[in-house]
């Protein structure tokens, strides 16, 4: 079930490259028909539930016996909410690719290409696996930049490429340390090991011939895997590459970007390296910290700064993610709180599950603005919208209002588990990111100021509202933004149990 | 031991003629003789049920159907047809020789002394074992004869006047 | 009834706000065209919720028990990891009293309305975001929990910011719509946060919850033992956070400034949200959470910054209103300077008198609110009080229906409700032991409540018309006058309740039995605040009348005052200038810092990566000519040769499967000769 | 003399003759002739080692020989299917006529 879950987009892109008669409509509703099936699946796991030890499905193979090196999958609660974000968020982006015709056989099995890897980074056990399909995503989203984005489009897919190689070498680098030192990639073993310090004595008798002692080396792998992860959140400063990646990638496949790409690296973060490297987090603490402060503060007040819609939102992006940073950094200072501690990482989880969610319902509204005004996306380009596209500017100002956190909408719970958990671990930390809640306000509503409200823009007065199909398209991302920020245990209760055996990892 | 005597050169020269016959038709009838030849060297041996089958199935099927497919395919030219006898004797010789020789002589000098021997086949037990042990086998089989049957049709169907 | 209804009540509790969302939900869902249906849907899901909240604070009516009436409920809304969140109503006098005051005053808005906005394109949309607001407003009274409270409270925000945009195309509107969710959202941030604190110190967010609630002596206990920064126990730092997040919402200095800008909204909104509910959710959060106010010995730092920053908001909004003149900015400074009374009843610690003028203070607002709005109709749009002038006459009811409130609000004795609720903050203020500051404050505020209230009535209704354009002001329609009688009616009758005699209100809310006190003024000092009640009030306007008697009579002239205050009038006039100094002092550095990380990221990091870019292609076209030259070179020689030879074997290739078997076959009879013969 | 002896030698025979078959004739339909002897070939191995061998309770040899006669039924039946197909198409069933492979 799980092999078949992971293969399934794989295998539509495999048609899709067969089907060579295909026009470009005809393969992209295919496509968006086709990426149903991961859905379905994963509905299915969700429904069956975990069994006791945690994992709702598991496949593995020894593929290396000899360098114990296997192809280990497993989907526990929390990978399965990141399995469900990318399966919904594929689709919602064909789909949405599809009414703006940009779609095409190409594109549609990259897409695809990039669902499998996506499945695959989330669900697998071991480094070789998880960071094959790593850096497998980058191929597709290289190509969907540069062959469909925007006139600068090359250069901005050349950096967004080499930069998140750049931080998948350091982590290679990093864990092939860990292969060398301690004999072994594969997570949950590592965990084990770190759980009872024995990481540190291990890489210190493997590499005792040089100078190093054991805490240093392990820092330097630590900061290693760290970097590969900070450069795919992105943390700040390590964030260069993305307003261009952003900014000139056509807006579904910025979705794409936001909505899944990043999520890679926050699972990482949370799933990976909090486990691995408690042995560092005293040494590591003060600076994740500060680093998690800056992504938070500088993404809203970059935001505010700029001019360009797709930019504030790329901004905006950071900025929430900085949120789950942020999180990861408390427990990461302290986990005397088991409370807090359990708080962070379910409202870090949840943050990057609505931001997934609420970005795709946000930039599909850009989309549209820019498919109405034939590419323009300025911020002074539009005005009083509300007057003219009423339907159009309420479901996108709801998604704007879930993303700075209006209570009652999926972002609220989310940021408030973060808050609420940093508050208890980290309490400055906490104090000074409140900022940043308030700093997003303070762009959203300029957004809907000068897009929506005020006197209605030249040339706006003969735009359409929402066609039938675009509600439609938004219908199921509004209901997922609804239903969790009244009913948060809906994705809660996949992660409670999660979150309790990953704390078991990092007691000190 | 009589009949096994009997029947093998006999089976040995049918073949040889399927074999070198150059009448295409005439080698097609050869091979459905050596086939029931076959059969009752298996009803000779004990093995009633599966002679059986040998006459239904070979004789009664493949043969024939090998007879009216070259009679299908028979080419205008009858006599040019004749002149076909089997080509390339000498590179084909060299491959099967060597390989005839090396099973008789492996068969003449493996072999140990004449084992004692059973000439029991119950068809009941076959049946038994063909929806007990065998039943994926015979699935599968069944699976692949529809399979087949539903292949050799379209292959076989008269292609469409169509472009 | 009343008892009947009590096992129910849980349900019914929750049915108050919830029926007014589902409402606003379903009118969401309406089109503009349907604005109709969207009104009589609104009414009446809230006239259901008017009912419901008047039984259920019947039910709270109960005589002869001394504890306070309390019932709350708990369901748990989450979990996460192995803590439970949870959630619930709380009904206590407090809310019973909100709940009724809330519903029945916003019907009456409702009502007024649909004679108000029926010209109106967005008339449905209109009643959604009304409706919204009552259940979201309702649900901050209802919580039983501090979560609870928080979301319904930024909802509440959300619904403030939707109405004061209502009229978004325009510009004004617009801005003062984002102003006001802001700085609003300063306030609230500064509530999450002590939110956050009080739950990591307490472990829990419910007021109560049978002994282990956040306002109950365990928590408390803990809150108080715990010291943090600055030597301040955490339930004074959490208070003070909450104190900020109030002040954000109840228009209290330094976060006033967008209440006076939120008059861009619609009238009835002016009148619903920004002067009788919304804005007084923040005076009734700290009344929530006053446990934890008054947690600690003495006079606690959070009550005594509560009771100044309440007095000081009071005078200062009270000198702006004197020179202000738009009818509803006058009207606006005028309930930034109420929030600042009840702000000082509270930090003084008269909850009981807070509370009363909250109730007192939203009939008689709302009243004058109603008028204006009234009068702003008949005058087809004018808001400027020089342009207004002798409209008593032609505008009869309505200036009727003005003066109850005008007196009310001035404290005009005995008759009156404000009178009685500002009595009892003075009294409050004066016996407080923390010092007379807020006291004087009040008492000057209130004296320049009573000028400038009779300055506005004057320059308004009385003198010669000076209303260029407007020559026939007509009286408003019955649907917009009723539910002026109807709280005129309120403003006056409140004033039965809540008098020193019998203060049946303040000790409902405190949860004990009333009794007549007919000796009340024969307590120390009572007498002397009464005098001096009188005095403030005759002081007032008498000076008001004195100075704007004679209010000349072409609108051109210069207000009386301008000339002889001079800059400090139009220090006045501009708020004081609190605007100016935000737009310097934050907003002006803000944009620049924006501006500094964005040259920042565009100047060095993108530059950066577009080195280490640049090294790498170096490096890249390096490997690749030696590549070139060496590796490629010799590679290409062998693939020709290769090539060639290929060609020569490929003859073998015959296509005939017959040859490829022989061959095969020839193969295997040479590796059989060889195993087995040699 | 050995019974067991003579089937081997019987069916080495046959085998060799059907591959010399496969082997040399041109018209296809005979190389599959020569298919069908070696499979006969084959099948004599099997009913000679169940005859005798040792007992064998499962009857391993008789049961591989009914299913190896279906199968060169189907075989036989879609070979003949496809050299009609390509009869159709070159007018020949010459097995050196239909050379597309040729390097």
């Amino acid at each position: 079930m799980l092999l078949t879950l992971i293969l399934a987009p794989l295998a539509g892109a495999a048609l899709l490259a067969a089907w060579r008669g295909a026009g470009d409509r005809a393969a992209g509703r295919f496509a968006a028909w086709w990426s149903l099936i991961p859905i379905v699946l994963v509905a299915l796991l969700g429904f069956r539930g975990a069994n006791p030890g945690g994992a709702m499905a598991a496949w593995s193979l020894d593929w290396i016996p000899d360098a114990g090196i296997a192809l280990t999958f497993v989907v526990d609660g929390t990978s399965w909410l990141f399995l469900l974000l990318t399966s919904l968020v594929t689709t919602f982006v064909l789909a949405i690719s599809l009414q703006k015709g940009l779609t095409s056989r190409s594109y549609a099995a990259l897409i695809l290409v990039m669902e499998t890897m996506l499945l695959g980074v989330f669900t697998a056990r071991h480094f070789i696996p998880f960071f094959l399909c790593w850096e497998m995503t980058l191929i597709p989203a290289y190509l969907l930049i540069r062959l469909w984005g925007g006139p600068n489009a090359p250069r901005a897919a050349r950096r967004f490429f080499i930069v998140t190689l750049g931080g998948g070498v350091c982590m290679l680098l990093g864990f092939l340390a860990l292969q060398i030192g301690v004999g072994t990639m594969d997570f949950g073993q590592l965990a084990e090991m770190a759980s009872k310090g024995d990481l540190t004595k291990t890489l210190a008798t493997a590499f005792a011939g040089t100078a190093l002692t054991g805490p240093t080396l392990l820092l330097f792998v630590a900061i290693a895997v760290l970097l590969g992860l900070a450069v795919k959140i992105p943390i700040v400063p390590f964030h260069a590459w993305l307003p261009d990646a952003y900014a000139e990638a056509p807006t579904p496949i910025t979705i794409l970007l936001t909505g899944l790409l990043s999520k890679m690296g926050v699972y990482g973060l949370l799933r990976v390296f909090l486990p691995i490297f408690p042995e560092t987090f005293a040494v590591l603490a003060p600076w994740l910290a500060a680093l998690a402060v800056a992504t938070v503060l500088l993404g809203a007040l970059a935001a505010l700064a700029q001019k360009d819609l797709k930019r504030i939102l790329a901004y905006s992006s950071v900025n929430h993610l900085g949120y789950c940073v942020l999180a990861a950094a408390a427990v990461v200072a302290s986990q005397g709180d088991r409370e807090s501690a359990s708080s962070a990482i379910s409202g870090a989880f949840l943050q990057a599950f609505n931001h997934g969610i609420i970005a795709s319902a946000m930039f599909f509204g850009i989309a549209i603005l820019e498919s109405r005004s034939g590419g323009r996306r300025g911020l002074d380009d539009f005005g009083g919208l509300r007057a003219r596209v009423p339907v159009l500017c309420g479901l996108m100002g709801l998604a704007i209002f879930a993303s700075l956190g209006l209570p009652g909408l999926s972002g609220f719970i989310g940021e408030f588990l973060v808050f609420n958990g940093t508050f208890g671990l980290l309490p400055w930390a906490a104090a000074v990111s409140v900022l940043g809640l308030l700093f997003t306000a303070v762009f959203l509503l300029r957004l809907i100021r000068k897009v929506f409200h005020g006197p209605l823009g030249e040339g706006l007065s003969t735009w359409p509202d929402l066609s039938t199909a675009e509600r439609w398209l938004f219908a199921p991302v509004i209901a997922l933004i609804v239903i969790p920020g009244l009913w948060p245990q809906v994705l809660l209760r996949f992660l409670n149990a999660d979150t309790l055996r990953l704390l078991d990892f990092l007691k000190p | 031991m009589t009949a096994l005597l009997i029947l093998s050169p006999l089976i040995m020269l049918a073949a040889l003629g399927a074999v070198w016959k150059a009448r295409p038709v005439h080698a097609g009838l050869l091979l459905a003789l050596t086939l029931s030849l076959a059969g009752m060297l298996y009803i000779a041996l004990g093995a009633e049920f599966l002679g059986l089958v040998q006459f239904m199935v070979y004789v009664g099927a493949v043969a024939v159907l090998i007879v009216f497919a070259l009679l299908i395919t028979r080419p205008r030219d009858e006599i040019e047809e004749i002149a076909r006898r089997p080509k390339s004797v000498g590179p084909g010789l060299l491959c099967t020789l060597p390989l005839l020789a090396t099973l008789l002589y492996t068969v003449d000098r493996t072999l140990p002394e004449a084992p004692p021997g059973t000439a029991d086949l119950p068809v009941r037990r076959i049946g038994e074992l063909l929806f007990t042990t065998h039943a994926p086998a015979v699935l599968a089989v069944a699976i692949l004869l529809t399979a087949v049957m539903l292949g050799a049709a379209l292959f076989a169907r008269e292609p469409s006047k169509k472009p | 009834m009343a008892e009947a209804l009590q096992p129910h009540l849980p349900t019914l509790l929750w049915a108050i706000p919830l029926l007014p969302l589902l409402a606003a939900t379903a009118v969401a869902f309406l089109p503009d065209a349907r604005g109709r249906i969207a009104s009589k849907l609104a009414i009446g899901a809230l006239g259901v919720s008017c009912v419901l909240a008047l039984l259920a604070t019947a039910c709270t009516l109960t005589p002869g028990v001394d504890k306070p009436f309390r019932l709350t409920t708990s369901a748990t809304w989450f979990t996460f990891g192995e803590s439970a969140l949870k959630v619930g109503v709380l009904l206590d006098p407090m809310s019973a009293a909100m709940i009724a005051m809330v519903t029945f005053v916003a019907l009456w808005i409702f009502i007024y309305s649909t004679g108000y906005m029926a010209d109106e394109k967005r008339f449905g949309r209109f009643f959604g975001f009304l409706s919204l607001f009552c259940g979201a407003m309702l649900m901050v009274v209802l919580a039983n929990s501090l979560l609870l409270l928080f979301i319904a409270w930024e909802l509440v925000g959300l619904a403030s910011y939707l109405l004061i945009g209502f009229y978004f195309e325009k510009p004004s509107a617009a801005a003062a719509a984002q102003k006001a969710f802001i700085t609003t959202r300063v306030g609230d941030m500064a509530f999450f946060l002590g939110m956050i604190w009080l739950y990591r110190q307490t472990g829990t967010l419910l007021f109560y919850d049978g002994g282990n609630g956040l306002l109950e002596s365990a928590a408390l206990a803990s809150l108080a033992g715990t010291t943090t920064l600055g030597g301040l126990t955490v339930s004074a730092a959490a208070a003070l956070l909450l104190l900020v997040g109030a002040m954000g919402k109840s228009g209290q200095v330094p976060l006033h400034t967008w209440l006076p800008d939120a008059m861009e909204g619609p009238t009835p909104v002016s009148a619903l949200i920004h002067a009788a509910t919304m804005v007084a959710a923040g005076v009734f959060m700290v009344a929530r959470v006053h446990p934890i106010f008054a947690n600690g010995d003495g006079v606690t730092t959070a009550l005594t910054a509560t009771a100044w920053i309440g007095g000081i908001t009071a005078l200062y909004a009270a000198c702006v209103a004197v020179a202000q003149y738009d009818f509803k900015r006058i009207l606006a400074y005028s309930t930034v300077s109420q929030l600042g009374f009840m702000m000082v009843a509270l930090g003084t610690g008269g909850v009981g008198a807070a509370m009363f003028h909250l109730i007192a203070h939203a009939f008689f607002k709302a009243l004058l609110f109603l008028s204006a709005g009234s009068v702003i109709h008949g005058c087809h749009g004018e808001q400027d009080i020089r342009k207004m002038g002798g409209l008593s006459k032609p505008l009869r009811r309505t200036f009727l229906a003005y003066s109850i409130g005008m007196m009310a609000l001035a404290g005009f004795p005995f008759l009156f409700s404000g009178f009685w609720s500002k009595e009892a903050i003075l009294h409050s203020a004066e016996i407080w032991p923390g010092g007379k500051g807020p006291f004087a404050l009040a008492v000057a505020a209130a004296l320049l409540t009573a000028f400038y209230m009779t300055r506005q009535a004057l320059l308004v209704f009385f003198g010669k018309p000076r209303r260029p354009g407007v020559e026939h002001p007509h009286e408003s329609p019955g649907v917009i006058l009723v539910p002026l009688y109807v709280l005129a009616a309120g403003a006056v009758l409140l004033s039965l309740i809540a008098t020193p005699f019998w203060p049946w209100f303040e000790k409902w809310i405190d949860g004990e039995a009333a009794r007549f006190h007919g000796g009340a003024f024969g307590e120390h000092g009572a007498i002397g605040l009464l005098i001096l009640s009188l005095a403030l009030v005759t002081v007032g306007v008498g000076a008001g009348w004195a100075v704007y008697r004679r209010v000349s009579d072409d609108s051109g002239a210069p207000d009386p005052l301008s000339g002889k205050l001079g800059p400090l009038w139009r220090l006045l006039e501009n708020a004081m200038g609190f605007d100016a100094l935000y737009q310097k002092a934050i907003i002006g550095p803000l944009a620049m810092l924006a501006s500094l990380i964005d040259a920042i990221e565009r100047g060095i990091l993108v530059p950066v990566m577009a080195a280490g870019e640049t090294v790498l292609k170096a490096f890249g076209r390096l490997t690749g000519a030696s590549d070139e030259r060496g590796l490629n070179a010799g590679f290409d020689g062998a693939c020709s040769g290769l090539k060639r030879r290929a060609a020569g074997a490929s003859g073998a290739q015959t296509g005939r499967i017959q040859s490829y078997l022989r061959t095969i076959g020839l193969g295997v009879a040479v590796l059989l000769v060889l195993y087995l013969w040699l | 003399m050995n019974p067991l002896a003579v089937l081997l030698t019987l069916s080495s025979v046959l085998f060799a003759l059907g591959l010399f078959a496969v082997l040399t004739r041109r018209n296809t339909i005979l190389v599959l002739v020569g298919i069908e002897l070696m499979l006969n070939a084959a099948n004599l191995n099997f009913i000679g080692f169940w005859r005798y061998g040792p007992p064998d309770p499962q009857l391993t040899g008789p049961m591989f020989v009914l299913f190896g006669i279906a199968i060169a039924a189907a075989e036989a039946a879609v070979g003949l299917a496809i050299i009609l197909m390509v009869f159709r198409h070159t007018r020949s069933t010459d097995l050196n006529a239909s050379n597309s492979l040729h390097g």
